[in-house]
C-alpha cells in the first residue's frame, strides 16, 4: 500500500513537471485563438526552455551570489509544493498533517529569494518589480487560508489531499461554498502566478510588469530554472484550482482521469478567456482587488458557518 | 559526581569572576581578553549543564544554596532550566562577539570597562532571574537585569536619542517593578510565603484571578512588548551597543514571557476572556510590529519592531495555551505553549544573530540608516550569507527554525477548531490568516532590507568592510543553531513537550504526533534539490558560457548608485495601505517639465503609541501640572498662613471626626 | 550615668575648642573626635552594650535607632566638611563659625532625641533650629540670607504651635494622675487611656502641624525646601538626613501617646493626608523644578512623606517606615555630597547649565548616578526594601487606594527627577567655562561609596540588632505583627 | 488679679492689631513682656520662694527688657520707617482678629465646661497666638513678623500660665533663651537683609523659588 502510495506520488510529480510547459503553452494558443490569431504551437513553451538550457549566462556586473541561488531554491520550493498535489485525487508524494503550511509557506521561500535576486542587481526596474511582487504576496497567503484552509478549519483536516478528498457536493449550502471558494482561489492563481488581470506576461514595457521586470536580467539556465518554475506553479494552482470539482467524479480510474483532463482543460479556457477579456489593473487598485478576493472569502466563510 | 546546582553556581562564580577582569587589570585589551575568556568559560560550564538537563532530562538532587541564598530560593524545574539553556545559548555567542566588538571601540580609544561590566552583569542577572524561586530576590535581580542593560545602554550617552530611548527604557520598568509589587504582594498575602512555587489563588475567586492576570500581563507584557507597550522597544533597542541590543531583544523581552508563563502556572486556568485577551493583543501586536517594521530605515529599528512582531507569535501560542487552559484542553495548551516556548528559543537565536549583525554593519559603516548602504554583499558574501541565515528564519519560511515554530502554533488553531467547534473554526481560521500575513510583511519586510543592505552597489561613501574572526564565530554559531533547529526539530520538540509538560500536568503526546521527521526529510530533500540544480546550473554554465554585462536598463548604461530602488520606495506601497495606523507619511517631489529640478522622496512612519499618546500625553500633562499653582510658594507670609490654615482644616477634621 | 556627662562635656568642650582654636584644621579634627566619640556612644547605645539610666532620658528603642541614624549622618558629614571648606570659595565668616554651630547642632539633636519630657524636646528642638540656622546661612549670599531667614522664622513658628501642643497636652491630663507631673513621655504612654481626647485631638493637631515645618510635610515644607537647597552640600544632607528624622521624633512620641486612645484613627487619617499631601506636592513641584538641590529637598518632602504615611498605616507599612528612615538618611547624605561637589565644581544650581557630569567628573558623577537609582528604589540599595515594606503594608491596609495614589504620584516623580539627573549626567558639554581636569578622588567621594555600600549592606545583610529594634519600636507602637 | 491682667493683655493686642507704627508695636510688646512677669510673680505672693522668683525676673528680663530694648535698637541701627505697611485695610484686619478673639473666647468657654482651665488668661493667650499669626500674615515689615511672633511667643506664655503645670524652671529658661536667641538671630539677619537687599520687606525675600 504503502509504496503503491509513493509510486501514485512520484507519477503525480512527474505530471506536473512533465505536464507544465504544455499547459502554459495551451493557454497561449487558446489565447492567441480568441484573439484571433494562429499563435505559437502549444510546445512552444518547451522549445523555449530547452533553448534556454543550453543558451550562455549573462549575468550584471553587480550581481551576487543570490542570482545564482535564487533560481534553484526557485525550482526546489516549487517540486516541493509540486508534491504536496493530488493530481487526480491520487495520493501526493508528500502528504502529513499540517502540509498545507508547509505549502503556502516553502511557495514564500520561493518568492523571498525571487525578490531578492531582482533587488540583487541595483537596477530600479526590478526594484520595481520586487517591490510590486512582495507588496502583493502579503495578500497571498491570507487569501490561500481564506479558501483551501477554510475548508481545513471546517472539517479538521490539515493535509492538502485530506481537504480535498473531504469535499462532497452533497449539500447544497456546501457546494455553493465550494464554488465561491473556487472563484477566490482563482483570483490567487492568477495573482499568484502573475496572469491577467494582475499582471500581463506578454506586456513590453518595463515600467507595468511584474514578474517579469523581476527576471529582466536573467538568461541562460537562470532564466530556465525561473521560466520552467513559473509554468509549474501556474500548473500546480490549475491543479489545486481543478480539484474543488473533485467530487465530479476524478479519480485513477480512466472515466476518472478523463474528467480530471477535462477539468483542467476548461480551466485553461477560462484563464485564457479571462486575459482575454480584461486589461490589467491599475497598480494602484491591486490591492483592492486583492481584498476583494479575501472578502468573498470571508464573507462565504461566514455565510456558511452560521446557516448551519 | 555534582549536581545541576553546583554545575549552575560553578558558572555563575566563573561569570562573576569575569567582572574583576576590567576592575584589577589596567590594560583595556588585556582586560577585555581575559574577561571575555573568562565569561564564555562560565557560559560553557553553566550552558552544559543545563543542557544537559533540558535535553537529558533526569531528576536533580536538591543540592544546595547559593551566598547565603537558602536551597529553596531556586527553582529548576523544566521552564526554569528551559529558559536558562535558553538564555545561555545566546549569552555565549553574544559574548564572543562583545569581544571583537569592545576591541572596535578600543580601537576608538574609548573606555570600554564599565560597558563590559555591565554587559555581563546583564548576563549574570538574567540567569539568576530565571532560576530565582522568591519574589523578592526575583524582583531584585529583575531589576538587576534591567539596571545593568541601562546602564550599558547609555554608553554613547552624549548623543540626544540615547539619552531619550534609554530614559524610555528606564521608565518602562520602573512602571513594570510598580505592577510586579502589587502582583507579587497580592500572592504572598493569598499564600504566606514568598516562594514563586508556594503562589497560589484559592480557587474559585475569579475576580481576583483576573486581577491578578491582569496585572501580570501589564507588568511582564510591557516587559516584553506587547502592544500597546511596545513603545520602548523601537526606542531602547537602537542606541544601545550591539551586543546589549542584541541581548536585550532577544532575551530580556522573554524574561516577560517567562513571568507570563509563570504567572499561568500560579492563576491556571486562565478565564476564557484573558484567553481571547491575549491572543487578539498578540495578534494586533504581531501585525503592526512588522508592519511598523517595515516603515522603518533604521535597521536596529526595524530589528526592534521585529521583536514586538515576534512576541506578538508567541503571545498568539500563549493565549491558545490559555483558551485551552480556560476549556481544559489539553492538546490545545501543549501545542499554544510549545509553539510559544520554541518560538521564544528561536526567536532568541535569530534575532541575536540579526541584532550582532546589525552591530557589524554599524561599526563598518558608521550608520543604522539602510538607505546609506547597499553592494556589502561584494565585500563581505560569508557575513551576508549569514545574515541571510537569520532573516530567513526570522521570516518563518522553511527551512530553517522559524517555520517550525510558526508550524506548532498554526497547528494548535487547526487543534483549537477541532476541538471545541462552535464559532472556533472561524476564529482560528482568522488568526491564521492573520498569522500567515504577518508572514507576507516579515517576507517583504526583510527581503527590503537585505536588498538594501547588502544587495546592489554601495549607495553613499564606500567604505571596507571587515568582519572579524570573532564576529563570524559568533554569528555562525547562531547561524547554525537556526539551521540545526530547522533541520532536525526532534531534540528541541522534545524538550519543549518537557517544559510543557511541567506546565500542562496532565500531559499528552500532541507535540511529539506531528510528523517530524516528515519535515527533517522534506527539508533535506528541499536542499538537496536546490544544491543539486545550483550545481547542474554552475555545471552548464561552464559547459555553455558565462559572462558578466551591465545591467539592463533600458539602454541607458549608466546605471548609478543613486539609480537604485531605496527601502522607501520599496516598502512605499505596501505602507500606504494602513497609512493611518502606521502614522505614515511621506515627502515627495517629482521633476516636472523639460528640465525638471532634483526630485526626491522619502517616508517616514510615527509610531502611534509613541508619537500620538505618549509624547503628546505627557507634554499635556506637564503643562496642566504647571498650571497648578500654590499661591505664594515664594512668601514666608503665605508659609506662615499655610499653618495657620492647615490647623484650622485638621481641627474642622477634628471635630467632624466621629 | 556618667558616659553621657562626659559625652556632653565633650562635645561641649569641642564646640569651646572650635570657639577659641582658629585654625580650621585644628576645629576639624577636634570635632571629627567628638563625632567619633559620639557616634561610637550611639553604637554602644544602639546594640545595647551601654544602658544609661536617667530619668529624664528616654532610651527606648525608637530614641536608640534614631539617635544612631543621626549620628551616623553627623559623622560622615562632619568627614567630608574639612574637604569641602577647603574648595568652598564661601566669602565671610561662615568657615569661622562652622564647626561651633555643628556641635552645637550635635548636641541639641541628641538631647532633643534622647528627651523623655516633650517641654525639654520642645526646648532642645528649638535648640537644634537656631544652630543650623547660621549654617544655612555659610554661604552668605542673598539666597542663603533669604532662606535662613525663612527656615528661621516659619521654624520657629510652628515650634510655638507645638508648644501649644504640648500645652493642650497637659490639659488633656486634668484630673487624671499624670495631672501636675513633669511632662514625661513615659508617664503619659502609660496613662494614654485616661486622656481627654478632645484635648489630646487638639494636642495632636498643633504638635503635626508644627512638626510638619521641621519634617518638611506639606504644606508646610517651603521653608524646609528653601533651605535645604541653599546651604552647602554637607549642610544639606544635615538637614535632610538628621534635622527631619530628629523631628519627627515629636510626631512619633505623640503619635505613641494618641495610640492607645480613641484619637489614634483620627491621628493616622490626618496623618495620611499630610503624607500624601507631601508627596503630591513633590509631584506637582517636581515638573517645573530646575533647581537640582531644590529637587532632592522636594525628593526629601517625598520621602519623609511616605515615612509619615507608613506610619500612619501601621502594620508592615510601620515598620518598612522605620527602615526607610535608616535608608533614606543615608541615601540622601550621599545625594546632597553629590550636589555640593557638582554645585561646587560648576558653580551653579540650574541643572540646565550642568552638563556631561559623567565626563567632567567621573567620580561624583557615577555615586550622583547610583545614588539616583538609590532613591527610586532600585535594587538592591536599601530604600528598594523599605519601600517594598511599605507599599505592601499600604496595600492590605484598609485604605489600599492610598497606595495607587502613591505610586501614581510617585511615578511622575521618579521620571521628573529622571529627566533631570539624567540629563545633567549625559547632556553634550556645551558649558566650556568648566575646567576640563580630571577629577581626582577625594574624601568625599571615599565617604559616599562607603555610605553606598552601606545602603546595600543593610539591606541585603540586615544586621539582627537593627531588625530586633525595629521589631521593638513597632511592637511599641503596636504595629509588630 | 490674673483675670485683669489678661483682660489688659487682650487690650495690648487689639492695640497691637490696631496700630500702625512700628514702635508702638515695641511698646505693645514691652507691656505684654511686664504683664506676663507679673502674672508669673502673682502665686508668689501666696507661697514665696526664692528658686521661683526667678522665672519672673527672666521675664522681666528678657521680654520686657532685653527683646523691646534690642528690636529698637535694629530699628535706629537700620533706620525703619515707621509705618507697619499693612496689606489690607485697618478696619477689615481690626474686624478680622476681634471675629477671631470672640471665636477663642467662646470656644474656650465651651472646653471650660468639660475641663477646669482658667477661661480669661487661657482665651486671652489663644488670642494672642492669632493675632500673631494674622499680624505675621498681613504685614509687609520683616520686623512686624518678628513682632508678631513675639506676640505669639507672650500668647503661649500667657496660656501655659492659664492651666495648673508646672515645668522646671531650667526647661522654662531654656524657653526664654530660645526666644530670646531666635530674636537675637533674626536681629541679624535683618541687619544682614538690610545691608544686602536693602529692604526689609517679605516681598523682597523671593528669590528661593521653583
Amino acid at each position: 500500500m504503502a509504496l503503491m502510495n509513493i509510486f501514485e506520488g512520484l507519477a503525480s510529480l512527474f505530471f506536473v513537471l512533465l505536464f507544465a510547459p504544455l499547459f502554459a503553452g495551451l493557454v497561449n494558443k487558446q489565447k492567441a485563438m480568441m484573439t484571433g490569431r494562429v499563435g505559437a504551437p502549444v510546445w512552444q513553451p518547451y522549445y523555449d526552455l530547452f533553448k534556454l538550457f543550453r543558451k550562455e549566462t549573462i549575468r550584471a556586473k553587480s550581481a551576487s551570489f543570490i542570482s545564482g541561488l535564487s533560481p534553484a531554491i526557485n525550482f526546489a520550493a516549487v517540486i516541493i509544493a509540486a508534491s504536496m498535489l493530488p493530481v487526480c485525487n491520487a495520493h501526493p508524494l508528500i502528504s502529513f498533517k499540517g502540509d498545507i503550511i508547509l505549502f503556502a509557506y516553502i511557495l514564500g521561500t520561493a518568492r523571498f529569494f525571487q525578490i531578492l535576486a531582482a533587488m540583487d542587481i541595483g537596477s530600479s526596474f526590478e526594484g520595481m518589480g520586487a517591490s510590486r511582487e512582495a507588496s502583493f504576496a502579503i495578500f497571498v497567503e491570507p487569501i490561500f487560508f481564506f479558501t483551501l484552509g477554510s475548508i481545513a478549519f471546517i472539517t479538521g483536516f490539515t493535509s492538502i489531499s485530506d481537504i480535498y478528498r473531504s469535499i462532497a457536493m452533497d449539500r447544497m449550502s456546501y457546494t455553493v461554498f465550494i464554488v465561491v471558494c473556487s472563484i477566490s482561489f482563482f483570483i490567487l492563481a492568477v495573482t499568484e502566478c502573475s496572469r491577467m488581470p494582475v499582471d500581463d506576461p506578454n506586456t513590453h514595457l518595463e515600467l507595468t510588469m511584474i514578474h517579469e521586470v523581476m527576471i529582466l536580467d536573467n538568461s541562460g539556465q537562470d532564466l530556465f530554472f525561473y521560466q520552467y518554475s513559473g509554468n509549474i506553479k501556474l500548473l500546480i494552482y490549475i491543479v489545486l484550482e481543478t480539484a474543488f470539482y473533485y467530487p465530479l467524479g476524478a479519480g485513477l480510474t480512466a472515466v476518472g482521469v478523463t474528467i480530471f483532463a477535462l477539468n483542467i482543460l476548461f480551466v485553461s479556457f477560462v484563464l485564457a478567456g479571462v486575459e482575454t477579456v480584461t486589461s490589467r489593473f491599475k497598480l494602484k487598485d491591486m490591492p483592492h482587488y486583492l481584498l476583494f478576493a479575501a472578502a468573498i472569502g470571508i464573507l462565504n466563510l461566514l455565510i456558511f458557518t452560521f446557516n448551519k | 559526581m555534582f549536581s545541576l546546582r553546583d554545575m549552575f553556581f560553578i558558572s555563575m562564580l566563573i561569570q562573576a569572576a569575569s567582572i574583576l577582569a576590567p576592575v584589577f587589570i589596567g590594560g583595556q585589551r588585556r582586560a577585555s581578553a581575559l574577561a571575555h575568556i573568562t565569561l564564555v568559560a562560565g557560559l560553557i560550564t553553566g550552558f552544559i549543564s543545563s543542557f544537559l538537563a533540558v535535553f537529558f532530562p533526569m531528576a536533580h538532587t536538591v543540592g544546595t544554596g547559593f551566598f547565603g541564598l537558602p536551597p529553596e530560593y531556586f527553582r529548576f524545574d523544566p521552564l526554569a532550566l528551559y529558559f536558562l539553556c535558553v538564555v545561555q545559548a545566546v549569552a555565549i555567542p553574544t559574548a564572543v562577539f562583545s569581544y571583537s566588538y569592545l576591541e572596535h571601540y578600543i580601537g576608538e580609544g574609548r573606555s570600554v570597562k564599565s560597558l563590559y561590566v555591565f554587559f555581563a552583569g546583564m548576563l549574570i542577572a538574567t540567569q539568576m532571574v530565571v532560576t530565582i524561586n522568591h519574589a523578592i530576590v526575583f524582583l531584585v535581580f529583575w531589576e538587576a537585569t534591567s539596571m545593568s542593560a541601562y546602564l550599558g545602554m547609555i554608553f554613547e550617552k552624549e548623543k540626544k536619542e540615547v539619552q531619550k530611548g534609554s530614559f524610555y527604557y528606564f521608565v518602562m520598568n520602573h512602571v513594570v517593578i510598580f505592577l510586579l509589587y502589587i502582583f507579587f504582594f497580592i500572592l504572598h498575602r493569598q499564600t504566606g510565603s514568598w516562594l514563586l512555587s508556594d503562589f497560589r489563588v484559592v480557587t474559585g475567586n475569579s475576580g481576583l484571578t483576573a486581577l491578578l492576570f491582569l496585572l501580570a500581563l501589564a507588568a511582564f507584557g510591557m516587559k516584553a512588548g506587547f502592544m500597546p507597550f511596545h513603545f520602548w522597544l523601537p526606542r531602547a533597542h537602537p542606541i544601545a551597543p550591539s551586543t546589549i541590543s542584541a541581548f536585550l531583544s532577544g532575551i530580556i523581552i522573554k524574561l516577560g514571557i517567562y513571568g507570563l508563563f509563570r504567572a499561568f502556572q500560579i492563576l491556571s486556568p486562565a478565564p476564557l476572556w484573558i484567553g481571547w485577551l491575549v491572543l487578539v493583543v498578540s495578534m494586533i501586536t504581531a501585525i503592526f510590529g512588522v508592519w511598523y517594521a517595515l516603515a522603518q530605515h533604521d535597521i536596529k529599528k526595524l530589528l526592534a519592531y521585529h521583536s514586538v512582531e515576534n512576541i506578538g507569535i508567541i503571545g498568539i501560542g500563549m493565549g491558545i495555551g490559555f483558551i485551552g487552559s480556560a476549556y481544559a484542553n489539553i492538546p490545545m495548551q501543549i501545542l499554544g505553549f510549545g509553539g510559544a516556548l520554541l518560538h521564544v528559543l528561536n526567536h532568541a537565536v535569530f534575532k541575536s544573530l540579526l541584532f550582532l549583525g546589525s552591530g557589524v554593519i554599524n561599526n563598518n559603516l558608521g550608520t543604522r540608516n539602510i538607505e546609506l548602504m547597499g553592494g556589502i554583499v561584494h565585500k563581505a558574501g560569508f557575513f551576508v550569507f549569514l545574515f541571510l541565515t537569520g532573516s530567513v528564519a526570522i521570516c518563518g519560511i522553511p527551512p530553517l527554525n522559524g517555520f517550525v515554530s510558526e508550524f506548532i502554533i498554526f497547528n494548535s488553531f487547526f487543534t483549537a477548531a477541532r476541538e471545541l467547534k462552535e464559532y472556533y473554526p472561524l476564529m482560528m481560521l482568522v488568526s491564521a490568516v492573520g498569522l500567515a500575513f504577518v508572514g507576507g510583511l516579515a517576507v517583504a519586510c526583510f527581503t527590503k532590507i537585505n536588498a538594501i543592505m547588502f544587495l546592489g552597489t554601495q549607495r553613499g561613501e564606500t567604505k571596507p568592510f571587515h568582519v572579524s574572526a570573532y564576529d563570524y564565530i559568533s554569528l555562525g554559531v547562531l547561524a547554525l543553531l537556526c539551521v540545526v533547529i530547522g533541520f532536525c526539530p526532534v531534540p528541541f520538540i522534545n524538550a519543549v513537550n518537557n517544559v510543557v509538560s511541567g506546565i500542562v500536568p496532565q500531559g499528552g503526546a500532541e507535540l511529539l504526533n506531528i510528523n517530524w521527521l516528515y519535515i527533517t526529510v522534506i527539508f533535506t530533500l528541499f536542499s538537496a534539490v536546490a544544491l543539486a540544480m545550483y550545481f547542474i546550473s554552475k555545471a552548464m554554465r561552464k559547459k555553455f558560457g558565462f559572462r558578466e554585462s551591465d545591467a539592463w536598463c533600458c539602454g541607458y548604461n549608466r546605471l548609478g548608485p543613486r539609480m537604485q530602488y531605496t527601502a522607501s520606495s520599496f516598502a512605499d506601497q505596501i505602507n500606504d495601505i494602513a497609512r493611518a495606523p502606521l502614522g505614515y507619511h511621506k515627502k515627495g517631489r517629482a521633476g516636472e517639465g523639460i528640465f525638471p529640478p532634483s526630485s526626491g522622496f522619502e517616508s517616514h512612519s510615527a509610531d502611534l503609541v509613541d508619537n500620538r499618546i505618549i509624547v503628546p500625553g505627557y507634554k499635556k500633562f506637564i503643562s496642566l501640572m504647571s498650571a497648578i499653582r500654590l499661591p505664594g510658594n515664594t512668601d514666608i507670609r503665605y508659609y506662615v498662613a499655610y499653618i495657620l490654615i492647615m490647623i484650622i482644616v485638621y481641627s474642622v477634621v477634628g471635630f467632624l471626626w466621629h | 550615668m556618667a558616659i553621657i556627662f562626659s559625652l556632653t562635656g565633650l562635645i561641649l568642650a569641642s564646640g569651646a575648642a572650635c570657639w577659641f582654636v582658629k585654625d580650621l584644621k585644628a576645629q576639624y579634627f577636634i570635632s571629627l573626635f567628638a563625632a567619633g566619640a559620639h557616634l561610637l556612644f550611639s553604637f554602644a547605645l544602639f546594640t545595647g552594650i551601654c544602658a544609661p539610666q536617667l530619668a529624664f532620658l528616654s532610651l527606648d528603642p525608637l530614641s536608640r535607632l534614631f539617635l544612631i541614624v543621626v549620628s551616623n549622618v553627623y559623622f560622615w558629614v562632619v568627614l567630608v566638611s574639612y574637604q569641602y571648606l577647603k574648595q568652598s570659595t564661601a566669602k565671610g565668616s561662615g568657615k569661622k563659625y562652622y564647626f561651633i554651630f555643628l556641635n552645637v547642632y550635635l548636641l541639641a539633636n541628641s538631647a532633643a532625641i534622647l528627651s523623655n519630657n516633650f517641654a525639654m524636646y520642645w526646648v532642645v528642638s528649638e535648640m537644634t533650629t537656631l544652630s543650623v540656622a547660621p549654617l544655612i546661612y555659610y554661604l552668605r549670599d542673598e539666597e542663603s540670607l533669604e532662606a535662613m531667614w525663612k527656615y528661621l522664622f516659619l521654624v520657629s513658628v510652628g515650634i510655638a504651635a507645638v508648644f501649644i501642643g504640648i500645652i493642650f497636652l497637659a490639659l488633656s491630663a486634668t484630673g487624671t494622675v499624670v495631672e501636675g507631673k513633669q511632662l514625661f513621655f513615659t508617664d503619659f504612654i502609660r496613662h494614654a487611656a485616661l486622656l481627654n481626647p478632645v484635648w489630646l485631638k487638639a494636642s495632636f493637631i498643633f504638635i503635626f502641624v508644627g512638626m510638619s515645618t521641621k519634617i518638611g510635610i506639606a504644606p508646610m515644607h517651603s521653608a524646609d525646601v528653601d533651605a535645604t537647597s541653599t546651604s552647602p552640600g554637607p549642610i544639606a544632607a544635615l538637614m535632610s538626613g538628621s534635622l527631619r528624622v530628629t523631628a519627627l521624633v515629636g510626631l512619633m512620641r505623640i503619635l505613641q501617646i494618641v495610640r492607645g486612645t480613641s484619637v489614634y484613627e483620627f491621628a493616622r487619617f490626618i496623618m495620611i493626608i499630610g503624607g500624601l499631601l507631601s508627596i503630591f506636592t513633590a509631584f506637582v513641584f517636581i515638573f517645573r523644578v530646575r533647581n537640582y538641590k531644590r529637587l532632592f529637598a522636594y525628593s526629601s518632602v517625598e520621602h519623609l512623606g511616605l515615612i509619615v504615611l507608613g506610619v500612619a498605616t501601621g502594620g508592615l507599612a510601620f515598620i518598612g517606615a522605620m527602615y526607610h528612615i535608616v535608608y533614606n538618611s543615608i541615601n540622601k547624605v550621599v545625594i546632597f555630597f553629590c550636589a555640593g561637589s557638582i554645585n561646587q565644581k560648576y558653580g551653579t544650581v540650574d541643572s540646565e547649565k550642568v552638563s556631561s557630569l559623567l565626563e567632567n567628573m567621573p567620580w561624583t558623577g557615577w555615586i550622583f548616578m547610583f545614588s539616583f537609582l538609590a532613591i527610586s528604589a532600585v535594587p538592591p540599595f536599601g530604600i528598594f526594601f523599605s519601600e517594598l515594606k511599605v507599599f505592601e503594608g499600604m496595600l492590605f491596609s484598609n485604605r489600599p487606594w492610598v497606595l495607587f495614589a502613591v505610586l501614581f504620584f510617585m511615578l511622575f516623580i521618579f521620571i521628573n527627577m529622571g529627566r533631570v539627573v539624567l540629563q545633567m549626567l549625559y547632556k553634550k558639554d556645551e558649558n566650556s567655562k568648566v575646567v576640563k581636569e580630571r577629577e581626582r578622588v577625594n574624601i568625599t567621594h571615599a565617604v559616599s561609596l562607603i555610605l553606598l555600600v552601606m545602603l546595600i549592606a543593610l539591606a541585603l545583610f540586615t544586621p539582627n540588632v537593627l531588625k530586633s529594634t525595629i521589631i521593638d519600636i513597632a511592637k511599641d507602637f503596636g504595629a509588630a505583627s | 488679679m490674673e483675670n485683669v491682667l489678661s483682660i489688659l493683655f487682650c487690650l495690648s493686642l487689639l492695640y497691637l492689631a490696631l496700630t500702625s507704627r512700628v514702635k508702638h508695636c515695641v511698646n505693645v510688646l514691652q507691656a505684654q513682656g511686664i504683664i506676663l512677669a507679673v502674672i508669673n510673680t502673682l502665686p508668689l505672693f501666696h507661697h514665696f520662694t526664692l528658686g521661683e522668683i526667678i522665672l519672673p525676673a527672666a521675664l522681666l528680663g528678657i521680654k520686657g527688657v532685653l527683646i523691646p530694648f534690642y528690636i529698637r535698637k535694629i530699628i535706629t541701627d537700620l533706620d525703619i520707617k515707621d509705618p507697619i505697611e499693612p496689606t489690607i485695610q485697618q478696619f477689615t484686619f481690626i474686624m478680622l482678629v476681634i471675629t477671631l478673639m470672640s471665636a477663642v473666647f467662646v470656644a474656650s468657654g465651651i472646653l471650660a465646661k468639660s475641663t477646669e482651665i482658667n477661661i480669661i488668661p487661657f482665651a486671652s493667650g489663644f488670642s494672642a497666638i492669632i493675632t500673631g499669626i494674622l499680624v505675621i500674615i498681613f504685614r509687609k515689615k520683616l520686623l512686624v513678623h518678628v513682632m508678631g511672633f513675639l506676640a505669639m511667643e507672650n500668647g503661649i506664655f500667657l496660656f501655659g500660665s492659664a492651666i495648673a503645670f508646672k515645668l522646671p524652671v531650667i526647661i522654662e529658661l531654656g524657653m526664654l533663651l530660645d526666644i530670646f536667641v531666635v530674636v537675637f538671630l533674626m536681629g541679624i539677619a535683618l541687619n544682614k537683609i538690610s545691608t544686602t537687599l536693602s529692604g526689609f520687606e517679605a516681598a523682597q525675600l523671593r528669590r528661593l523659588k521653583d
